[in-house]
């Protein structure tokens, strides 16, 4: 397999493999021995790498991209585009990822959106506060991740939402 | 000893008190919704029976058919847990007139706690420190700006029949009341049927301190100490311990015979916590009395060696306390970790979700009370709470570490959990020094840790997803989940013990 | 204190010294053979090394290749658990001649305290007392035969550098000697490499009571109090309890000295266990010291607040004991059924399968040590312990009580387990009044008991198995495993919600 | 589904089912509901009898027996030949029973033979030691099961035996 660039956070692995050996690996030139030692079920696995003990869920999401979990924290693995393709055949993907995605805001949960705070238009602030929805008798702010102008509102207030829909657009600046 | 009891109540608490009761030879009666109908606690009961009702929450709440339940079932006693129905004298007078007997206080006590007016104006006679604020009911933004302005910002709106942070606002200056009330107001509606709103002097980042107390149907009263249950997100407790770094033997003495005196005001029966704002010169101030069970009172038990589910229990069956004030000792520090279906990297926003694999730590000082289990279905209908994770250590350094190997092992897929969040407190040297206050969280506690905390793995997590690239690509999974061929090693072993 | 130890042992021992480490931020290093690859105690550990041997209980036994892994892998010192190495002098010394700290005492005691005759001398001469015997190593049936004869029957024979129950036989009459004789050689030359037995006086049904030592590197020597472990089934330990019902503060006050004097005398370091066997007239007779840890020790653990595994490292790591004897105190009761998976209604016979299901308890005073989950396969190569269940009560009946419902609720599928006896004998009147000894299973424990329990629920049985039968044949369950559609509840919440 | 006769243990349960109700069944005339309310995977089920909960595992022997356990407790359910059969279809059958069946001595676990204690055509009574098998580390006398003759002897001292395998046969009085 040809080596490829890992990117994990803001920091990147240039990935060599050994042809003849699957379980070595280096990266930035460093080697790593790793073996997968267990798997638990639905995507977990117990992997030991140069002998250290790490249990990890693999997933990959909609958009291809590999998701590490590991002691409740989550890593998102990003490669080329070519690799991501090939992966998509052979790992579940997993159940989309919720809340705000590019400029598209979704429902992280299954609630009711008890109120507007913006109108289509108008531009908003990092941070701001673009709506409430309610769940589980708490009410939640979805703030806007970018600066932009609201481009578009899918629901009403009042309306119950499902895990993931679309709640509204923005145009980032 | 009654013979059968039935617990008005679901998830890791009704599992708690069913228990209890087996642990006394009582036989358990779980009700439960269809949704319901998988969880552990129904099957963990001796006898269970469905409710009928439009929403999953309502038939918990519904007076009637759970009394009508208990008949049928031929349980003698309920026990409400906490939340639903646990502090409403109204089921605790239906019971009464049913001839069932409810294990808690009774109707008055109840209702006098419920009400936050009139429990101000019943501890300010019987001598509990208050805090200071209006007696009034307000429903009318302009009397609340009148009042705000009296007392001085910053001021907090509670929800007058509220508790468990529903409801409750934090107002730092005036042109933030208006919104604030319109908020309280809707939840406080929503939570409790009343939109009526008090305001009292906000006491800024102080400990919530609580204490622990029982008492029986024969006049004795017994006080088990504090618990610090400071740290706090939304209002709502996440982590608690006892005892507190901050008391003193003389000062826990104090507040012990305060909170006797506040559950002897209102002719209190049964396990009760009487809950304080302690500030920084060490002035404690009445919050509330929870008259009834607390999610946190496994930390108590664990410092004291007491059952409070038990002696709830026996309590409601006649029986006096088994021990005297000076029978109780404290030994070592317990702490209690909440583990909600939240996510702490987006302000504790609740998840949903099937459970799809669940490990839990074990071992020595280590307690978990669950109400969950591998495919449970967490679902939008009731607060995420799946199960509460209790250390013990000889002294509290000894907890924090126990409760972090704890932590650490304590695996949930399939729904995000406080679990990272809790970790990261363990490893925080305020929270580590005992110096924190119901502020951590927002003034603190730096999410920006947990981060920090991945990047220590960063080059491992590289190398496994390496290994993972190829995998797929090659569709090659170099692993063998058959066993190696028994009879094989089997066989070897047997021949070397014939030659041996 | 290290920065990282090796763990040279397996099962639910190994999870529990990593999570002393743990604890104490010490990182730990899994040694295990292939076919243990997915046991928990591997991926419980930080780093793992598989070891190479031709059995897989070889691997475990190799010293060599051990100290080699260990020096690799960079850990400073070796926890040996129990069995296995834990009590071979070879072992501590060659670590000792590797630089690497063996977490256990040194060559000298195990060695002296593993020769049964060389125990009895110094014993002896320390002023403990000891059962009449003869000091000779035997391997000659005619000489066993004259020295029986001398001590008068009933006597026992037992393997000279044995432990464990295993290669011992009581012999009654003379006719039976040679049989047993026999037994006991074959047994103790494959288990422990040697056939030499050894004769003493058999004490007709004594209580087993062993005091539990701790000393440091420093001359500090502490007494933890007893435990009784005297129900036993071929000589092996199957529930213990903390504290025994039949010693006085006194007497354990006296047992305690003498054992503290037993490990004095062979210049004793870390924790230890002095074994009595106690009689009806309370006289107490030196049996042998463990010099290990025992798989009972969380009994003790729970009743003094120690960690027994964390003080073990600590020692190891030249600290001082951080309690001197009059720190220890002892509180409520506590008690360990250890979880074989072996056939109570088949003579204890072991079994094998894979786990196919694991649902443990949990809840107030129960704690788990376990080396096995969902999916774990039991195999021959091993001792059959699958996990160690320990409640803890204020007092014993408490602890009774509260093991009664953690056994019931604890369920494993796929091996037959000792669970249902030990729930038996939490009822058994002897049991639960405290006169039971060493001959509790073989005088006072009717198997019948066991079918007894079963008529109990005869009919509920009946009922399921007539709808089982129903369902089978026309090949249709009516059960929905599939939850109720989410989103019709979700909708009509909501609606409510916004009516409300 | 016509009524059948149901034995656990030594008592007999003479069962009535109910035409249109699935959960309402007779045992001697006694009603009870039963009410099968969850699945916990291979076998094992949460029932309601009369609202009374049992988690109760449910599986077939060879002899097309129905097995129940609960709470550590195995009960055998035997009916009449011809529901046997009907049964065999639908349920899973369990690893075969081991140890004594019949007049068939077979190894209770996997191990070896140690010692060999009675010789062919020896008269043995019940409770008498048969032969010694070693398995983890200890040796248990299997005991005939019955007064009889022993007809042949299947296994060698010092041979390694499977778990079943068919060790020595009698030949009961």
């Amino acid at each position: 397999m040809e080596d490829l660039v890992l990117k994990i956070e803001d920091k990147e692995y240039y990935t060599q493999y050994d042809k003849n050996d699957y379980s070595t690996i280096k990266l930035n030139g460093k080697p790593f021995q790793v073996e997968l030692l267990k798997k638990y079920g639905e995507n977990i696995f117990s992997f030991a790498v140069n002998q250290r003990l790490l249990q990890v869920e693999l997933v990959v999401d909609e958009n291809q991209n590999l998701i590490v979990s590991f002691d409740g924290l989550s890593y998102q693995i990003d490669v080329t585009n070519e690799t991501k393709k090939m992966l998509g055949k052979f790992v579940q993907t997993s159940a989309s990822g919720a809340g705000v995605r590019g400029g598209q805001i979704k429902a992280p949960m299954p609630g009711m959106v008890v109120k507007i705070l913006v109108e289509p238009g108008a531009e908003v602030h990092k941070g701001d506060s673009l709506l409430i929805v309610e769940a589980m008798k708490m009410e939640n702010a979805l703030k806007s991740p970018v600066r932009g102008k609201v481009k578009s509102i899918k629901v009403n207030e009042g309306e119950a939402v499902e895990k993931d829909a679309l709640l509204m657009e923005l145009e980032p600046f | 000893m009654f013979k059968k009891i039935l617990i008005a109540n679901r998830g890791e608490i009704a599992v708690r008190v069913m228990r209890a009761a087996k642990e006394l030879g009582v036989d358990s009666v779980a009700i439960f919704h269809e949704v319901d109908k998988e969880m552990p606690f129904v099957h963990y009961a001796d006898y269970a029976y469905k409710l009928e009702s439009e929403t999953p929450k309502a038939g918990y709440l519904d007076i009637q058919q759970i009394i009508d339940i208990a008949k049928k079932s031929g349980a003698e006693a309920i026990h409400p847990g906490y939340g639903f129905l646990s502090e409403n004298a109204r089921f605790s007078q239906a019971c009464a007139d049913s001839g069932i007997k409810f294990i808690g206080p009774k109707p008055h006590a109840i209702e006098v706690m419920g009400n936050k007016t009139k429990a101000r104006e019943l501890m300010a006679k019987a001598g509990v420190p208050i805090v200071p604020g209006t007696t009034e009911k307000i429903t009318d933004i302009n009397r609340a700006k009148e009042i705000a302005k009296e007392l001085g910002y910053p001021v907090l709106l509670k929800a007058s029949s509220g508790g468990g942070g529903k409801g409750m606002r934090k107002v730092f200056k005036q042109s933030e009341l208006s919104d604030s009330f319109d908020a309280a107001q809707r939840e406080s509606l929503k939570a409790f049927g009343d939109d009526s709103i008090y305001l009292e002097k906000f006491i800024e980042n102080p400990k919530h301190i609580e204490i622990q107390i029982i008492a029986d149907e024969h006049g004795n009263y017994v006080h088990l100490g504090e618990r610090d249950c400071s740290i706090q997100r939304r209002h709502q407790k996440v982590i608690e311990e006892a005892p507190s770094t901050v008391l003193t033997p003389e000062l826990r003495q104090q507040m012990g015979e305060v909170a006797v005196n506040a559950a002897k005001a209102c002719g209190y029966v049964n396990a009760g916590t009487v809950e304080f704002l302690f500030d920084k010169n060490k002035n404690f101030y009445f919050l509330e009395m929870n008259t009834r069970l607390q999610v946190e009172h496994p930390v108590t038990e664990r410092i004291t060696g007491l059952d409070l589910a038990k002696e709830q229990i026996c309590i409601a069956a006649g029986e006096k306390l088994s021990f005297s004030q000076e029978d109780i000792q404290f030994r070592g520090h317990s702490i209690e970790c909440r583990i909600y279906a939240e996510d702490p990297f987006n302000n504790f926003l609740p998840d949903t979700g099937v459970i799809k694999y669940l490990r839990e730590p074990g071992g020595k000082g280590v307690r978990i009370d669950s109400g969950v289990e591998t495919g449970t279905e967490i679902g939008i209908y009731f607060d995420p709470l799946l199960a509460k994770l209790v250390s013990w250590g000889k002294d509290r350094l000894e907890a924090i570490s126990r409760m972090e190997r704890a932590l650490k092992h304590y695996t949930i897929k399939g729904v995000k959990t406080t679990i990272p969040f809790e970790l990261a407190v363990m490893k925080h040297p305020e929270f580590r020094y005992g110096y924190f206050d119901t502020g951590f969280i927002e003034n603190s506690f730096d999410f920006e840790v947990l981060s920090k905390m991945k990047a220590e793995h960063d080059e491992l997590i590289a190398a496994i997803a390496a290994y993972g690239y190829r995998i797929f690509r090659g569709s090659q999974v170099p692993i063998t989940n058959s066993k190696p061929h028994t009879s094989k090693w089997k066989q070897a072993e047997l021949m070397l013990r014939r030659q041996g």
